[in-house]
């Protein structure tokens, strides 16, 4: 693997993205190295924690050997993002390390147009405003929750210590070649490696069943959206004769031009299945409808898992992939209305199921379905800047999120019941994880002046300027102040209070230290309940300096994120270095004046181009030209103020009550941990509540409608196989022997029978043979 | 004389196994395969990559020299890439048997070395009659390794796969045969004379086979469909493609494991190689027109064979359906007729060989432990056996197709290759009336066809590991009737195996909890390769692509559509030239 | 193709009338049949082998009759041979009919059907 | 004429050793008895090497260099039939070198109690009694009237060296064990034999009346000049009829089984090579008179039959027999390969199941009869014939030794008790090595697999077959090759791979050392032609040159 270093070869070739940055974009000799070995250092260290595996190591050094390599690897990013892409200009380059699955073949003599005969997908990476700072949280992420991790699987060191730090890594190198291919078939290569890691650590705990179910579930549902994914990369490839995104992009220009000219019509079928492909493996990725229900099983992997895989990076990887090709996005008229309406009517089922379930982690889970549906919507409603910003304070705020639920979990020893953990801050050492827990609660639910706030803000305003989208919008602010109020449910419950609690059945806290291999998710023979404060001989445990260290670590990157918004531009920094990306409407990608650096001024214009009562969002081509140009033409409007403006306000409101409801239902009055006055107000719900709790029953839904027919017939096929197609061969097998079998009365030993048969015999072939001769 | 020596070599190991005493059986197999890999890597360095198309290392004996059958032997890029796999697989099998194998040491180990020789026989055969021969000797090994060191249905699971696939290639022989004869018949004048300098024997009766696939070329579309017919009667049952395939399952339930990698790794390859060899540049006409029917039953063989695989209970039968599947993509590929297509088709034959093959070894080494192959009988098996369930989750992965490993390429390749061959792309169906469609290659299969053999990837996934989730993760189960629980405490891993008495059985037989040194040792190099092959698939690629380039171009522009030659005229057959040896001549 | 035709075609002269070679034929083929019949349907060893007999002179009167047709000696040779050795296969018959009575003291052919399917 | 008796060397020599063989026979003396096996197979050797040196050649250049050293003669068709000219010199070796291969295995068989008797002194030497040099002298008759079929010219010449050939073989069935079942069998095979003879002399006698002659070569003159009337054609069809009866094929094939099961197993190894050798030599004969010339379009027929027999990709190559007799042949071929087949799939005697798979066996070569001549071994069905007579005369040869070689000591009546079943076969590989190894390999190459002998005995069959446009015949050969595959396989590996079952005795070898000699002999020269079989099939295809029905001067009689 550590070739892979050793190849690199600087891989000079100008980068022609378009006219603003031709030959712009020449490698710098002094980073290639340091890009690739973003990649290779997590890589080295999967071997390298592999090797403490075979070697039986029992210590802690695979976790610092991957926190080491992690934090190198992150600091390699933060050297090649400030060399170039702090300024305003940004200027894309790829490392070719070395060539993967590229072949060439003979022309086709007979072949009329312009015919590729080559197919070139290497193992180079391509950095760009996007995919650096794509690389900039993941990495960053990455080694805090390594830090995490390293005290919260303390309990595993062992095999199963070595084990999990191995696909950590594993997952950290996949994350990146996803990220930073510079071709669809090696982002493809990250898009399944991270789904391998993610099986392999959801099903960490193998022993118990239902981690093993849940593993499998995740990896055959990303497995549908890969399908989709594949077809649209070979679609990508048949039409564009290029896997590669600088010659894609730059093949796909002239369409790009009829898409902005309106000219739709004129856009091939093809061409405008394309994203709709790549849709579906985003939404595979990224849990969306239909294919979200893999994420909240996937909780049961340890929590530092949830956090970075199914929570800030992994699931993101939809995100980016549209970001990434969203040029492409822009030549189909259905593609990025249908991502807005998947991505809100997921935003707002999940958010309805989070708020109907006990499970903090679960809710957690449900939460993330719900704000990657935002991202999505981000992106559809044509503003990708907000989108991707949500994807980085959400990746802050919500690995925040999971890992205080997670060292909940460690310290209580598995206890995730909100109705059986209250004013867990109040007990001594759980103040730092309180206060992360709050603030991290607090960017959730969009409190004002909070990233989360502005990210959303963002989106939800984006959603009402752009013209038919404002159905979207009104989703989103709904899902708003669910979210608002499903969060706060959960640190009214836990957080605060009056102090309550009951241990979890998992005794690895207690057995902290142990040398116990394999300690969670079997009964080990202990009863279930540990009496409720007592904890028989389980005390809770606060988590120790690693876990505070990155919990605080995190709670001030999560509110420093705001910062973010801040700086670098109107937009903020985000929203730059989206723009100066594929994503972005001012890359040199979107049309042909350079528009860098300055946001649309979106005045109170007419409300005419409101679609309001369609269905189906269309996208107003000139709407499109005029946000890349900064034209005025068709803004949408809230209630005929700008939407930008007037979002602050709103969204503040809505979260505002969203906590206030929770603090009404779930704090206030509350004498323990299990009853709170939303009880009582259950049965006026009817049905509702149950339905949601049990996930409107949608994994049921499935099971009858895909998993069981296909079991059903797999058993029918297994029978027609058996005795139909078997069948029919041994027939033809067994004919001979039944022919023989009907001859064999004429050896009947009778010299008179024989002499008859050779006489009839003789006969009758005389007589036929006349017969047909004659 | 280096591919004769490939083949010699394990004849002349047979002969001393058998002379020698039943103890050094083992050893001299060993050697044996050891020397014949030695050899072909040998032999692969010695070969001109830079012209695979051509066969080289050729050497020619007359044999019947009045039936123009010769001992003829030459390798392009494709036959040279796959007797490196018959070799790499050889050893691998032999150190796999050491502890199955105690009965009949030494039978066991001649045929398995014979098995050898026929496998690189058939490779490096360059005429057709040899290539036959060594294609049908490869039963009798194969069926006697089934029928004494099977399981409990041996007999009848060889019987079968000795008649369907003999029966098969009986006919797929009268196919040959009759290429043989029209080429025999062709009239030398109504060919052209660029076509005659190549093919000297054009006209006479001759086995070679370029001279044949030339031939064949020129035959008319119906007698080139009757052909096609016969050869896939016979080739189609060895891939096995959907309809013939039910020897497979059999074959592969009742073999011993060693049987069951050669029967994965390379024999169901000669199916596939034949196919390559043969059917595709002999009767080019008829393969395009019959593409889309076949690729049906390719795409049929993937979703059927896979949800098939979906409800087994026993390990091997679920690999062995699973190599149905596989094939079908395989097939898929080859039928795009195209370079991506074709290429991504033979990496699939070496791929396949590489981690099926490491499956049954795998389950091979579980059976030897507690000698049940049944999924309700075995679970969890990664708390007593980790080395053995990090190999085991590795080969599925590579099997399931993850990118950057090897399986992840020819599948894609394959997949690509079919989606790309449709008349309809440049044709305005799919609305690419702008300009062409860059990458679009003729064909009669297309995007639905990529995509419904596409759901196979999922299917692969999930039968695959809903076996993993059974056998590897759970709850720990083993046969011999000790709880979950109980063997948890006896099996706590493999530093303190020996306490329980969950260990007595495995003592029995000499066998460590986990894997022993020589098990891993034999799992290493496929292990390997399969990295390799999945992060570095290049070398393999240009290896092969010479030839593909030569086959893709007959199969676009038959010789017939030339225009030199509309039909050619016949006469009376020539007699044997046998003074004439090939074309290609010996290096 | 009339008979006369056939024989015209085979170069010979015709003193022998076509219609009397074609009674000397007919008889030779009854007798053919008549000795395939009895051979079918006697149990008698012997008088089964006289039915071969039978059979064997009907060539003998056809290859006379032809003989006579074609006016060449070849017929008649071909029926002296015919007879010798149908004499040689009496002698053999006979000696093989005495062995088997000795074994089952019968001469149906009946009592030997051991050997079957 | 002194020029012709040339022809007959090796038939004077096997007559003059006959008569020696038969005076030895009676002779008090062991050693001179035992002399006289000795004898018999010296003259054959012999016999054999003097046709291939002395035979006249029609080409000056015969391939064999030994040829026209003794005598020096070009051949004329006065001398001899012209229509198979170099036919001669090759099948009498052929004939001599399986015929002594077969006599390997016939030590011992009719007097062996008797032997035994005089050699323990409970009996003295009885000339009366001692049938050893009569069954010695019965197989050169046989030999001899092979040996004289296939230097035939004559009609007439035929029907006797035909009678001699079979004559003697019905009276070595019947004494060949004093079981009943022997006997059973010879009064079966003698007269159901002679039904045959009957049936083909009835055809010779209407070939004659058709062409007026029974010259072979002016009857082909005749046909070729004056066209095929419908007398020498129905006298044609009966006459390959009867001969059905000497190659067993159906319908003639009945007695086969029985005849196979009830002999001895030697004597039914030879049964399955020398009458079958006799009526393929006959019926090329035959077939060569009327010609392969015949173009089936002609015959305007549109019949089902046609079209199922008719190959779908080649119409009217013009190089047939005529429509008629092909058909004929096309139905007996597919239909002997069949039953035979099919039937011996069910058999457990391992006698019998040879006795179906050597019905089919005939099946095959019939594909090579239809096939014709042609201008290589490849396209030459002739040529295929004649190889393929040589190769499964050889692995015949060893799978009826073996079980020659084999017994089960001996039942209540002193008789030996012969390798019946399969079973018997169990584990053969371990007790007895060389045989059980001989049964292998040559039930493997009976089976065709490559690439032993068999395969090359059945690949000129399939070549020829297809280059005569016999494709759906030649696919009905590949499947009942198939067929066969399943009880060869079983012969094959029922010594290799079954273990015997406890509590039943081992076979022993029989006392007789040339049996098991016999045996492995076949199986090395299965072997050894499976490598050089090439020169072999060079003669046989040099045999196979047919003359131009044309080319037969009118030199009539």
């Amino acid at each position: 693997m550590l070739n892979l270093i050793q190849d690199t070869i600087v891989h000079a070739e100008p980068q022609t993205l378009g006219a603003a940055s031709q030959g712009a974009g020449h490698a710098h000799g002094q980073t290639d190295w340091s890009v690739a070995a973003i990649v290779a250092l997590p890589l080295l260290a999967c071997v390298l924690t592999g090797l403490c595996a075979a070697l039986r190591v029992k210590s802690k050094l695979p976790a610092w050997l991957t926190v080491a390599s992690l934090a190198g690897a992150f600091a390699l990013t933060a050297k090649t993002f400030a060399a170039h892409f702090m300024g305003a200009e940004s200027h894309a380059f790829v490392v070719h390390v070395f060539d993967w699955v590229t072949f060439s073949w003979a022309a086709d003599v007979h072949a009329q147009g312009p015919q590729t005969n080559e197919l070139v997908a290497n193992f180079a990476f391509y950095l760009d405003s996007l995919s650096a700072l794509w690389m900039l949280f993941v990495t960053g992420l990455a080694t805090l929750i390594a830090l995490y991790a390293s005290e919260y699987m303390s309990h595993d060191q062992g095999p199963g210590y070595c084990r999990f730090f191995a696909a950590f890594s594993l997952f950290v190198f996949s994350m990146a070649c996803l990220v930073m291919a510079d071709n669809l078939l090696l982002l493809y290569l990250g898009w399944e490696g991270v789904g391998l890691c993610s099986y392999l650590l959801i099903g960490y705990f193998y022993k118990k069943p239902s981690a093993v179910a849940a593993a499998k579930k995740a990896f055959i549902i990303n497995r549908i959206g890969d399908l989709f994914l594949a077809m649209g990369v070979m679609l990508i490839f048949v039409q564009f004769g290029t896997v590669e995104y600088s010659v894609l992009f730059e093949k796909a220009k002239p369409y790009i031009e009829l898409a902005r000219a309106g000219n739709f019509a004129q856009i091939p079928f093809v061409v405008k299945l394309i994203p709709c492909l790549l849709m579906g493996g985003a939404f595979g990725k990224s849990a969306q409808l239909p294919l979200y229900v893999w994420l909240p099983d996937a909780m049961e992997g340890p929590t530092p898992v949830s956090a970075l895989i199914h929570a800030a990076t992994m699931v993101t990887a939809g995100v980016f992939l549209i970001a990434r090709t969203y040029p492409l996005f822009l030549l189909s008229e259905v593609a990025l209305p249908a991502v807005a309406w998947v991505g809100a009517l997921t935003a707002l089922l999940s958010a309805t199921i989070g708020m109907a379930q006990f499970d903090i982690k679960r809710i957690m889970a449900y939460s993330t379905v719900s704000q990657l549906g935002y991202m999505f919507c981000g992106l559809a409603v044509l503003s990708p800047s907000g989108g991707v910003f949500h994807v980085v304070t959400h990746a802050f705020f919500k690995a925040l999120l999971f890992l205080c639920c997670g060292a909940v979990m460690h310290g209580f020893a598995g206890q995730l019941d909100l109705r059986k953990l209250s004013g867990v801050m109040k007990m001594p050492g759980w103040r730092v994880v309180g206060f992360g827990m709050l603030i991290g609660c607090l960017n959730l639910a969009g409190f004002p002046l909070t990233a989360g706030y502005f990210s959303k803000d963002m989106i939800l305003a984006e959603a009402f300027v752009t013209p038919g989208t404002a159905v979207i919008g009104w989703i989103l602010l709904l899902t708003a102040g669910l979210t608002a109020y499903y969060t706060f449910r959960v640190f009214f419950r836990v957080f605060v209070g009056p102090v309550a609690y009951e241990m979890g059945d998992e005794h690895h806290g207690a057995d902290h230290g142990h040398d116990h291999e394999h300690g969670h998710g079997q009964g080990h023979g202990h009863a279930k309940d540990h009496g409720g404060g007592d904890g028989g001989h389980h005390q809770p445990h606060a988590p120790g300096w690693a876990i505070n260290t990155v919990l605080a670590t995190l709670a001030v990157l999560s509110l420093a994120a705001t910062g973010l918004y801040f700086v670098g531009g109107d937009h903020g920094a985000v929203a730059r270095l989206v723009d100066q990306s594929s994503a972005g409407f001012h890359s040199p990608l979107a049309h042909h004046e350079s528009g860098a650096g300055q946001a649309p001024d979106h005045g109170a214009a007419a409300g005419a181009g409101r679609a309001s009562g369609h269905a189906v969002v269309s996208y107003v081509p000139e709407f499109v030209r005029a946000r890349a140009h900064q034209g005025e033409v068709h803004a949408g409007t809230f209630f005929g103020a700008d939407p930008h403006k007037a979002m602050y306000f709103v969204s503040a409101g809505v979260g505002a009550v969203g906590i206030f409801v929770a603090f009404w239902l779930h704090l206030a009055g509350r004498k323990t941990a299990a009853a709170s006055r939303a009880d009582a107000l259950l049965p006026a719900l009817g049905p509702l509540p149950g339905w949601a709790q049990g996930k409107w029953y949608v994994d049921e839904f499935y099971d009858f409608l895909v998993r069981k027919p296909l079991w059903v017939l797999s058993h029918i096929l297994y029978l027609i196989d058996s005795y139909l197609v078997d069948g029919l061969v041994d027939f033809v097998g067994a004919a001979p022997k039944a022919a023989g079998k009907v001859i064999r009365p004429s050896q009947s030993g009778e010299l008179h029978g024989y002499a008859l048969g050779m006489a009839g015999g003789a006969v009758i072939l005389i007589v036929i043979v006349a017969l047909v001769a004659t | 004389m280096l591919l004769m020596a490939a083949i010699l070599i394990p004849l002349v190991s047979a002969v001393l196994i058998a002379l020698a005493p039943e103890a050094r059986a083992k050893t001299i197999a060993l050697l044996g395969t050891l020397t014949q890999l030695v050899v072909a890597c040998y032999a692969a360095t010695v070969f001109d990559w830079s012209f695979s198309s051509r066969a080289q290392l050729g050497m020619s004996l007359a044999w019947f020299e009045g039936l123009g059958v010769n001992l003829s032997l030459g390798a392009d890029g494709v036959s040279m890439v796959l007797i490196l796999l018959t070799g790499l697989l050889g050893p691998v099998c032999v150190l796999a048997s050491s502890t199955a194998i105690t009965t009949r040491v030494r039978t066991y180990y001649a045929w398995l070395v014979v098995l050898q020789a026929a496998m690189a026989g058939v490779f490096a055969a360059r005429d057709v009659i040899l290539f036959y021969i060594c294609f049908e000797f490869t039963l009798i090994p194969m069926f006697i390794l089934i029928s004494l060191w099977g399981s409990t249905n041996r007999r009848r699971a060889a019987i079968k796969f000795f008649l369907f696939t003999f029966t098969g290639s009986v006919v797929a022989l009268a196919g040959l045969v009759y290429v043989t004869w029209f080429n025999a018949t062709l009239d030398r004048a109504s060919v052209p004379a660029v076509i005659l300098s190549q093919h000297e024997l054009l006209g006479t009766w001759t086995f070679d086979v370029s001279t044949l696939i030339t031939a064949g070329q020129l035959m008319s579309a119906g007698e080139q469909a009757w052909v096609l017919l016969a050869l896939m009667a016979g080739f189609a049952v060895k891939v096995p493609l959907f309809p013939v395939h039910t020897w497979l399952p059999l074959a592969h339930t009742e073999a011993p494991t060693a049987g069951s990698v050669i029967l994965a790794g390379v024999l169901l390859k000669l199916g596939t190689y034949a196919i390559y060899r043969f059917a595709l540049p002999m009767v080019p006409e008829a393969v395009a027109t019959y593409a889309p029917h076949l690729s049906m039953l390719c795409v049929v063989g993937i979703i059927y064979g896979g949800l098939i695989c979906w409800v087994q209970t026993d390990v091997k039968k679920l690999v062995a359906y699973s190599s149905v599947a596989h094939l079908g993509f395989c097939m898929l590929g080859m039928f795009a007729l195209n370079n991506t297509g074709i290429t991504g088709s033979i990496l699939y034959m070496v791929n396949h060989g590489l981690s099926t093959g490491a499956l049954f070894l795998l389950i091979g080494m579980i059976y030897e432990r507690y000698h049940t192959r049944d999924m309700n009988q075995l679970g969890g098996l990664a708390a007593k056996m980790p080395v053995w369930a990090t190999f085991m989750v590795f080969f599925t992965m590579a099997s399931v197709g993850l990118p950057g490993l090897n399986g992840f390429v020819s599948e894609f390749l394959c997949l690509l290759g079919a989606f790309q061959a449709s008349s309809s792309w440049g044709s305005g169906a799919w609305g690419s009336d702008i300009e062409p469609v860059a990458a679009a290659t003729p064909g009669a299969l297309g995007p639905w066809f990529a995509m419904i053999a596409g759901t196979g990837m999922i299917i692969a996934a999930m039968y695959l590991l809903y076996m993993v989730g059974k056998v590897v993760w759970g709850p720990l189960k083993t046969p011999h009737g000790h709880s979950a629980g109980h063997a948890e405490h006896s099996g706590h891993g493999a530093s303190h195996g020996s306490g329980g008495h969950g260990t007595e059985d495995e003592h029995a037989h000499g066998l460590p909890t986990d894997l022993s040194g020589r098990e891993i040792a034999t799992l290493v190099p496929l292990a390997v390769l399969c990295v390799v092959l999945g992060v570095y698939p290049k070398p393999l690629m240009q290896a092969v692509q010479g030839s593909v380039d030569q086959t893709v171009a007959v199969v676009r522009t038959p010789l017939r559509s030339q225009g030199a030659t509309p039909a050619p005229a016949r006469h009376a057959p020539q007699p044997t030239n046998p003074a004439k040896t090939h074309g290609e001549g010996a290096q | 193709m009339s008979l006369m035709a056939v024989l015209a075609q085979a170069g010979s002269p015709a003193p022998m009338a076509a219609s009397t070679l074609a009674h000397y034929l007919l008889v030779s083929a009854l007798l053919l049949v008549i000795g395939l019949i009895g051979f079918v349907t006697r149990r008698n060893l012997i008088i089964m082998f006289l039915c071969t007999e039978l059979m064997f002179q009907a060539a003998g009167l056809a290859a006379v009759a032809f003989g006579r047709y074609h006016l060449n000696l070849t017929g008649q040779t071909l029926v002296i041979f015919i007879l010798t050795v149908a004499a040689a296969e009496a002698a053999m018959a006979l000696a093989l009919v005495v062995l088997l009575f000795r074994r089952k003291e019968s001469l149906n052919a009946e009592e030997w059907q051991d050997l079957k399917g | 004429m002194t020029e012709r008796l040339a022809f007959l060397y090796p038939e004077i020599v096997l007559f003059v050793a006959t008569c020696v063989v038969m005076v030895l026979g009676l002779s008090k003396s062991l050693r001179a008895r035992k002399s006289s096996a000795v004898v018999a197979g010296l003259s054959v050797l012999v016999a054999g090497f003097l046709a291939v040196v002395s035979t006249p050649r029609a080409s000056g250049d015969a391939s064999c260099p030994l040829s026209g050293v003794v005598f020096s003669h070009a051949m004329t068709p006065e001398m001899g039939q012209v229509l198979l000219p170099e036919l001669a010199p090759y099948a009498k070796a052929v004939i001599a070198l399986v015929g002594a291969l077969l006599l390997l295995p016939l030590a011992g068989t009719v007097d062996r109690s008797d032997e035994a008797k005089i050699a323990s002194g409970r009996a003295g030497f009885d000339p009366l009694r001692s049938n050893r040099a009569e069954f010695y002298a019965f197989y050169l008759f046989s030999l001899t009237g092979l040996m004289l079929c296939a230097s035939a010219d004559d009609l007439i010449w035929l029907f006797l060296a035909l009678e001699l050939t079979s004559l003697p073989t019905y009276i070595m069935v019947a004494i060949s064990t004093s079981r009943n079942r022997s006997r059973e069998a010879g009064v079966k095979y003698f007269f159901l034999g002679a039904l045959g003879a009957a049936v083909f002399l009835y055809g010779f006698a209407l070939v004659y009346g058709g062409t007026g002659t029974t010259n072979l070569n002016a009857i082909a003159h005749s046909i070729s000049t004056g066209g095929l009337n419908t007398i020498t054609l129905l006298g044609m069809v009966v006459s390959i009829l009867g001969l059905c009866f000497k190659i067993a094929a159906a319908p003639m094939h009945f007695y086969t089984p029985d005849v196979y099961e009830g002999a001895a197993p030697q004597v039914s190894g030879f049964l399955a090579f020398v009458p079958k050798t006799a009526g393929f030599i006959a019926i090329l004969l035959l077939c060569a008179a009327v010609g392969w010339g015949y173009s089936h379009a002609e015959s305007g027929v549109g019949s089902l039959l046609h079209a199922v027999s008719a190959d779908p990709l080649v119409q009217g190559t013009g190089k047939r027999l005529p429509y008629l007799l092909w058909l004929m042949i096309w139905v007996i071929a597919a239909l002997t390969m069949t039953i035979g087949n099919v039937l011996a799939l069910l058999q457990r005697s391992v006698k019998r199941m040879l006795a179906y798979s050597s019905i089919a066996h005939s099946g095959y070569m019939l594909v090579g009869v239809l096939a014709g001549p042609g201008d290589s071994a490849s396209t030459s069905g002739v040529s295929a014939v004649l190889f393929y007579l040589l190769a499964y005369g050889v692995m015949n040869a060893g799978t009826f030794a073996v079980l020659a070689a084999l017994e089960r000591g001996t039942d209540a009546e002193g008789e030996r008790i012969e390798v019946e079943t399969l079973d018997d076969l169990r584990g053969l590989c371990a007790s007895h090595p060389l045989l059980g190894w001989t049964m292998v390999v040559c039930s493997l190459s009976l089976l065709g697999l490559p690439p032993l002998l068999g395969f090359f005995g059945k690949l000129p069959l399939f070549t020829s077959g297809i280059a005569a446009g016999q494709i759906t015949l030649v696919v009905v050969l590949g499947l009942n090759s198939a067929i066969a595959a399943f009880y060869y396989l079983r012969l094959a590996f029922t010594p290799l791979l079954e273990s015997r079952d406890e509590g039943t005795p081992a076979p022993v070898l029989a006392p007789f050392r040339s049996r098991a000699a016999g045996a492995v002999i076949a199986a090395v020269g299965v072997l050894v032609l499976s490598a050089v079989g090439g020169w072999a099939m060079g003669h046989a295809f040099d045999a196979a040159k047919v003359s131009g029905a044309a080319a037969v001067t009118a030199e009539g009689h």
